[in-house]
């Protein structure tokens, strides 16, 4: 059992989560406006979650009055150095990127700080060497893990065995491990957990068949985190094939298809992260960049990032567009950039 | 039998088909009438497969009609056996009998398979033989599937009233008696009312079978008339153009030996002794499954060997290792020119210049273009290759210009043994003799020669020594004045 | 390939066809008894003495979880849209053509009836019948770019693939397609005796395949152009017919996969697509070595799904490292069917490509 | 016997070979003109028609950035690497063999470099020699099982592409390997005059295949290999080392695109390899319509990877929607593919698969 100590601290941990999501992460104005014509580049390279946020951005865009265009990266690592290289030749004013290991475009990556073009770049873990600005750094990615395990303990009344599905290709899986692993040993020695490497191209389709066949071997689990839900899609049509039903999903950055599951009561919770704020904060940023102004301290430390434990019941808004904990943040952003 | 009796069960009328500047066919008509044998003949490249392919829709013509009978009863039926046999060698002979819809059933039925094996037994019977109807067709010899062949296109023919059946060369592959009952065949249907359009290059069959011979030279119609009003001397002259003077028998002037083989065994060769020396011509005859048209390949290496010694000038010639008994200086023509023969993909000079004549060319430095011209000129003209068009990819010569190809091939080596399987296959009257004596010279010139060929005038005009096979062993050895094509077939059909 | 006209190991063909069937010449019953015997030959079903093999090894090694009836029915399901998959390549392959683009075939299907549903707002069977037509013109398109562009299958399938992708990215924007509706997602997950209907549809699909193509003269000329498509044609098949007809089916499989995954899904996802294709085509081309010596069919393919599919399942309920199924994929094709070539006598190698 | 002598019709046979070479028959100049008239004939160099055409378009629609040196040298520089596969991958298919495992190989050679530099330490050039002799290997196996194991090397590479994962995935615990160094990184992109060495080395790598393919009597067996085996054997083409000697040079190409890719990353990706596949078939294919009339070739081949690549990069300059570029390959491809097919005279249609 776990001591009721430790399940307190846990509780406090997430509580300000429950409900309601973390602060709003800009509160500094914008000091100067965008001059008019700017062009930012998006890198797009097909992913949902990639094009989620540049869904996300265009309102922004339009609110800021600057003119958002993607580029197309193809599958291989020369499309993605391709679309870079592209953009490298568009000289926009500046660049945003969206989980593309920054080691793939690493030349253009350097192509473009020399030639003073900013680039925010979210989801990514790249040093501080990088030259790149990234909202949602190592730092969110840590903490997600240590929510994680938080939640894990607040919500149990016995030692939990836990099994986390990461994928070690995406560099920030070893943050969230980190994070994971050393808040679930803080918070509850008795507790194990297991960390499950899940092929990043087994997702979308044999991760389910994977994580079952794993879950089947190790009957004693009772709690399932993932570095990142989009590997359980498809996940709960198979727990119902092979009966597993009384284990604890703890996700994390849900794609719409999760935070549908969670809706149909097919999830547990879902850690959601607030797409829509970070795409809002990502264009922010990139307009601080632009007209010269330091991004806030929190922006560059990579914690700028909303997030609220959403459950079943906390999706009443349509899951096809993300989560969003500020229904008006365009209004926020609009104050903060006098318009 | 006679010509003209009813109406036309089919009617071509100028017909007109060109390959880019090679008109194939200039202006063709010509009738058949139910019971009538036409036999189409003509040099190679005269437009006689092009002929067929249009009849079978496989082109379409540039010009021209073809009507097929209507009106009262039911439309003329279009039956072929094509000079490539045109079967699925990956399919049985159950299978490929089967195709193209003559079951009479929907195509969604379930097949009947028991019966279909019974049906196919007994059509290939016939011809008196037995093979494994259930085995792919390419397991089978070339006379086995020309046997197939046959027997897919006169399948059910007592049912159809009015068919036209077109046989292009259909015994290029075909010994003495196979080809006796396969003309036997072709009168019943004949008797039976139907039609038959016959190409052939032995004109002593044409003569045999038909009742009107119609001549194509280029393409064009240069000759129309019943077999009644010529003879062998009348063909021979409307398709080549002339008189062809029959091979002079040379003075055998035996060399040393060249190739002996000893106690020879295989898939159908039970022991066998052959010895050739320099200068002479060695023919191998014998019906299907004696042998006659396994013991060139296993001579060279081609071919898997169970036991025996093959040496070549005194050097043995191990099974598998062709290169070895290419540089040893044999040469092998195989009797299935589209599996064995040739690159059908790859131009007329690269075919020519595919096997390498040691010192002549050299492995990296740039291919000579020049050189090449100059050697397929060279050949081309030697062995009367039409057209002499080395960069036309090699599918598209006619079926002899494609034979005379795969025969400059190796002559070109100039080997010290030349190993040939039925080597003027599909070749016509004229290129035949050009082949005899090319072959002849180079004998002359000291090479030893291996022929085996189905067929037995050829091998009696062009042999100093014919072996004679039968059930894979050697049965008569015919030399001198017992060497007549009579003799030769009546050595190989066993009592 | 080695010799001409090598020795034909005859008594290795199709043996399948000589059980039950008199031959002539030689006594039932003994026929019989080599049929039999033939059909049971390690080289004929070496993959059913592999999956024996593993069902023995797993269940050593996993034996609470391995050999039990859940096992059982999760590879059963887990597995249906592959095979449905593999088993409408099968119909193409087997008439000589390749389908490259089923993989995305399956996710335009997958992505459309998302779209018509979720998007659109059309009803159930209205899109999945749409859906169904779409896929079939995708197929006719190919089929037609081959038989009258006359460009080769590859290519045709290769472009036709990317074109594909396009649709799907710009019909989806990229983006998954939610709220499909409780009454879709019961299409492919409601479940009969514990089974999903998915597996019935895959055994239906299998079914019909199987018939047509092995037991009717259709089937039979589907091979023949396969086999020799110029050969077919001069002998009355009309192999055009036969390979669009080809496509058409192999599309409209595809489309079923498709809207059977985005049913299990519950979404409309735009990426599957592309990661079906190789284990169909492994799984394809595996079967051809089982039941037909070297001929494309459909029970063959669906065995070697459920084969491949039953080591991996092993290995995992083993708790083998995440690498070892891929592994276990690359050389139980490769055993498999070298086991099939090494044992028949030399020649004839390399038949494909 | 008056042997027609009518020209062939030559006007659609390899008209490079022509030039130069006098047909007896013809004045030489009107012979030079005719052959120069079919060389630029538009289906035989549809793709460079092609190229002209976009070059203007996307001069005209993104007149500040598409038409200028830059361009040049980043469409140059991000596909050399899909060229050196491409061209390597000619070579079997030349010899009637696929290789569906180069795209895995790329990706391993890119991790064993990676892991031999980064987590063993070794130095940078027996890294990299070591890499391209592990290449050569799995070159060598590919080569092997298909001529003496006799598995259809549509099979074997499939398999082959799966172990290759497995192994990537074992050696890479499915992890970036970083810290290369920085004489690594200069191997692929150090530049000389302004362009760099993955450049250069592809284009040394495609001189000496296309010498070696349509020059040299070792490239007609390779050709001859791939045209019928059997009678390339029979002429005493060691068909089976021209096979095993295809694999293992594709092989080896793609070797050294995998270690120029890590190098120009600096690091070593688990993930990179399989998105190459698809590109390099399609620009192997598309190649073989070019120049030598259906059959495959070097110099077609980089052309295509060229004339996809400039159409891709001029349509993200002028800013199309995401999906156009994929729309586009696809469309170039069957377009491309379908000039050269349909002009051409009748028959003889559908000659791969
Ligand atoms: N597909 C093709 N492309 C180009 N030329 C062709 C094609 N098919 C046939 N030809 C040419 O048409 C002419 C007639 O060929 P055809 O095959 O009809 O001759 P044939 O009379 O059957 O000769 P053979 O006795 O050698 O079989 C030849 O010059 C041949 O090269
Ligand atoms: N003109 C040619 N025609 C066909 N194949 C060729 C030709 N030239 C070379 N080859 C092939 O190229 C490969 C390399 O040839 P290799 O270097 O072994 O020739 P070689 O040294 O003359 O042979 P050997 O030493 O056996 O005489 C072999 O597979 C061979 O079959
Ligand atoms: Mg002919
Ligand atoms: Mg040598």
């Amino acid at each position: 059992a776990i001591p009721a100590d430790a399940r307190k601290r846990a509780q406090d941990i997430i509580a300000p989560l429950i409900g309601r999501p973390s602060d709003f992460p800009i509160t500094e104005p914008l000091k100067s406006p965008v001059p008019s014509g700017t062009r930012i580049a998006y890198i797009d390279n097909g992913n949902a979650l990639v094009s989620l946020v540049y869904k996300l951005m265009q309102p922004a865009a339009e609110q800021l009055g600057v003119e958002l265009y993607a580029v197309r990266a193809g599958t291989s690592a020369s499309g993605v150095q391709s679309a870079f290289s592209t953009v490298v030749q568009q000289r926009p004013a500046a660049v945003i990127n969206t989980a593309i290991d920054p080691a793939l475009w690493n030349n253009q990556r350097q192509e473009l700080v020399a030639a003073g073009i900013p680039v925010v770049s979210l989801g990514t873990v790249a040093g501080a060497d990088s030259g790149l600005v990234q909202p949602n750094g190592t730092a969110a990615f840590e903490r997600q893990g240590r929510l994680q395990a938080a939640w894990l303990v607040a919500n149990s009344e016995k030692a939990v065995h836990a099994v986390l599905y990461e994928h070690s290709e995406i560099a920030y899986g070893s943050a969230v491990k980190r994070g994971f692993e050393s808040e679930l040993e803080e918070l509850c020695p008795d507790c194990t957990s297991r960390v499950v490497q899940i092929p990043i191209t087994e997702v979308g389709n044999k991760a389910p068949e994977r994580i079952v066949s794993d879950l089947r071997a190790n009957p004693d689990t009772g709690a399932v985190v993932f570095q990142s839900s989009a590997a359980a899609t498809g996940l709960p049509a198979r727990l119902k094939v092979a009966g597993l039903t009384n284990i604890k999903i703890v996700g994390a950055n849900p794609v719409p298809t999760n935070l549908q599951y969670l809706k149909d009561q097919q999830a547990t919770v879902e850690l959601g992260a607030d797409l829509n704020t970070l795409a809002w904060t990502a264009v922010d940023t990139a307009a601080r960049l632009i007209v010269g102004q330091a991004p806030q301290r929190n922006v560059l430390d990579g914690e700028a990032l909303v997030q609220q434990f959403l459950r079943p019941e906390d999706i009443t808004f349509d899951p096809t567009l993300g989560f969003s904990a500020y229904p008006d943040v365009a209004a926020r952003f609009k104050t903060l950039w006098g318009r | 039998m006679t010509a003209g009796r009813g109406r036309a069960l089919v009617r071509v009328d100028g017909l007109t088909k060109s390959f880019g500047a090679t008109r194939a066919l200039d202006s063709v008509s010509l009738t058949i009438h139910p019971g009538e044998v036409l036999a189409v003949v003509g040099h190679n490249g005269s437009g006689k497969s092009t002929l067929v392919k249009i009849l079978a829709g496989f082109h379409t013509a540039d010009g021209g009609s073809i009507g097929l009978r209507d009106g009262a009863g039911p439309p003329t039926e279009l039956r072929f056996i094509h000079q490539d046999l045109g079967l699925v060698e990956t399919m049985s002979t159950l299978e490929n009998l089967g195709l193209g819809g003559r079951h009479g059933r929907s195509p969604w039925l379930p097949l009947r398979r028991a019966a279909e094996r019974r049906v196919a037994r007994q059509l290939v019977g016939q011809f008196g033989v037995d093979f494994d109807v259930d085995a792919p067709v390419r397991e089978l010899s070339p006379a086995e599937r020309t046997i197939v062949a046959i027997a897919r296109a006169l399948q059910g023919w007592d049912e159809a009233e009015t068919m036209l059946l077109v046989l292009d060369e259909p015994t290029a592959a075909l010994h003495g008696a196979e080809v006796e009952r396969l003309m036997a065949v072709v009168r019943r249907v004949a008797e039976r009312g139907a039609g038959v359009l016959f190409i052939s290059h032995r004109l002593d069959e044409v003569l045999g079978v038909a009742d009107t011979v119609l001549a194509l030279r280029n393409g064009r119609v240069v000759g129309h008339l019943p077999c009644s009003d010529t003879d062998y001397a009348g063909l021979v002259d409307l398709v080549a153009g002339g008189s062809v003077d029959s091979l002079e028998r040379r003075d055998t002037e035996r060399g040393a030996a060249v190739l002996r083989v000893r106690g020879l065994a295989g898939r159908s060769i039970r022991g066998l002794d052959v010895t050739v020396h320099a200068g002479e011509i060695v023919g191998v005859a014998g019906i299907l499954g004696s042998g006659r048209d396994e013991l060139c390949a296993m001579v060279f290496g081609g071919h898997p060997r169970d036991s025996g010694v093959v040496e070549l000038a005194g050097h043995p010639l191990a099974p598998g290792d062709l290169r070895g008994a290419i540089r040893r200086g044999a040469a092998f023509v195989p009797g299935d020119r589209h599996q064995d023969g040739a690159v059908m993909t790859m131009t007329g000079v690269e075919n020519l210049m595919a096997v390498r004549v040691p010192g002549a060319e050299s492995r990296w430095r740039r291919l000579r273009k020049g050189h090449e011209a100059r050697e397929a000129a060279t050949w081309f003209s030697t062995c009367g290759v039409v057209p002499a068009a080395p960069e036309m990819e090699l599918a598209r010569f006619s079926g002899g210009n494609q034979q005379k190809v795969v025969l400059a091939k190796w002559l070109r080596t100039r080997p010290r043994l030349l190993l040939l399987e039925e080597p003027t296959q599909g070749v016509d009257v004229g290129a035949k003799a050009l082949i005899h004596r090319l072959i002849a010279t180079t004998a002359g010139e000291g090479t030893a020669v291996l022929v085996a060929s189905s067929e037995a005038k050829e091998l009696a005009e062009l042999c100093d020594r014919v072996l004679v096979l039968a059930d894979g062993v050697l049965v008569a050895e015919l030399q001198g004045a017992d060497l007549t094509e009579f003799r030769v077939l009546h050595a190989s059909v066993p009592a | 390939m080695s010799a001409p006209r090598t020795a034909p190991d005859r008594s290795t063909k199709n043996p399948e066809e000589s059980e039950g069937m008199t031959v002539t010449d030689a006594p039932p019953r003994q026929d019989f008894r080599r049929g039999l015997r033939r059909t049971l030959a390690f080289r004929n079903i070496s993959a059913l003495y592999i999956l024996a093999v593993m069902i023995a090894v797993f269940s050593v090694l996993a034996p609470e979880t391995f050999p039990t009836v859940d096992t059982v029915r999760i590879i059963l399901t887990d597995q249906a849209l592959t095979a449905i998959l593999a088993v409408g390549l099968v119909i193409p392959l087997a008439a000589g053509t390749f389908d490259l683009s089923i993989g995305s075939q399956l996710g335009l299907a997958a992505i459309v009836v998302a779209w018509l549903l979720g998007v659109q707002g059309l009803g159930l069977w209205t899109s999945v019948l749409l859906t169904l037509a779409i896929g079939a013109v995708v197929g006719l398109v190919n089929g037609l770019l081959i038989v009258k562009a006359k460009i080769s299958s590859f290519i045709t399938t290769l472009g036709m693939s990317s074109i594909i992708l396009a649709v799907v990215s710009w019909v989806s924007h990229d983006a998954q397609i939610l709220d499909l509706g409780q009454d879709f997602q019961e299409v492919a997950t409601h479940q009969v005796l514990g089974i999903s209907t998915s597996v019935y549809v895959m055994v239906v699909l299998a079914a019909v395949a199987w018939y047509v193509l092995d037991n009717t003269h259709l089937g039979r000329a589907v091979h023949a152009t396969g086999g020799n498509a110029g050969a077919a044609r001069l002998s009355g098949v009309r192999t055009d017919a036969v390979v669009v007809l080809g496509l058409v089916s192999c599309s409209l499989l595809a489309a079923v996969a498709g809207v059977l995954l985005s049913s299990s899904l519950a979404t409309g996802d735009p990426t599957v697509g592309p990661g079906y294709l190789l284990p169909a085509f492994a799984a394809a081309f595996l079967g051809s070595t089982q039941f037909r010596d070297g001929r494309f069919n459909v029970l063959g393919t669906v065995v070697a799904v459920y084969v491949l599919a039953t080591g991996v399942k092993g290995l995992q309920l083993a708790g083998a490292p995440v690498w070892i199924p891929e592994l276990f994929n690359g050389v139980a094709l490769l055993v498999a069917v070298a086991v099939t070539r090494l044992r028949k006598s030399g020649g004839r190698a390399r038949e494909t490509a």
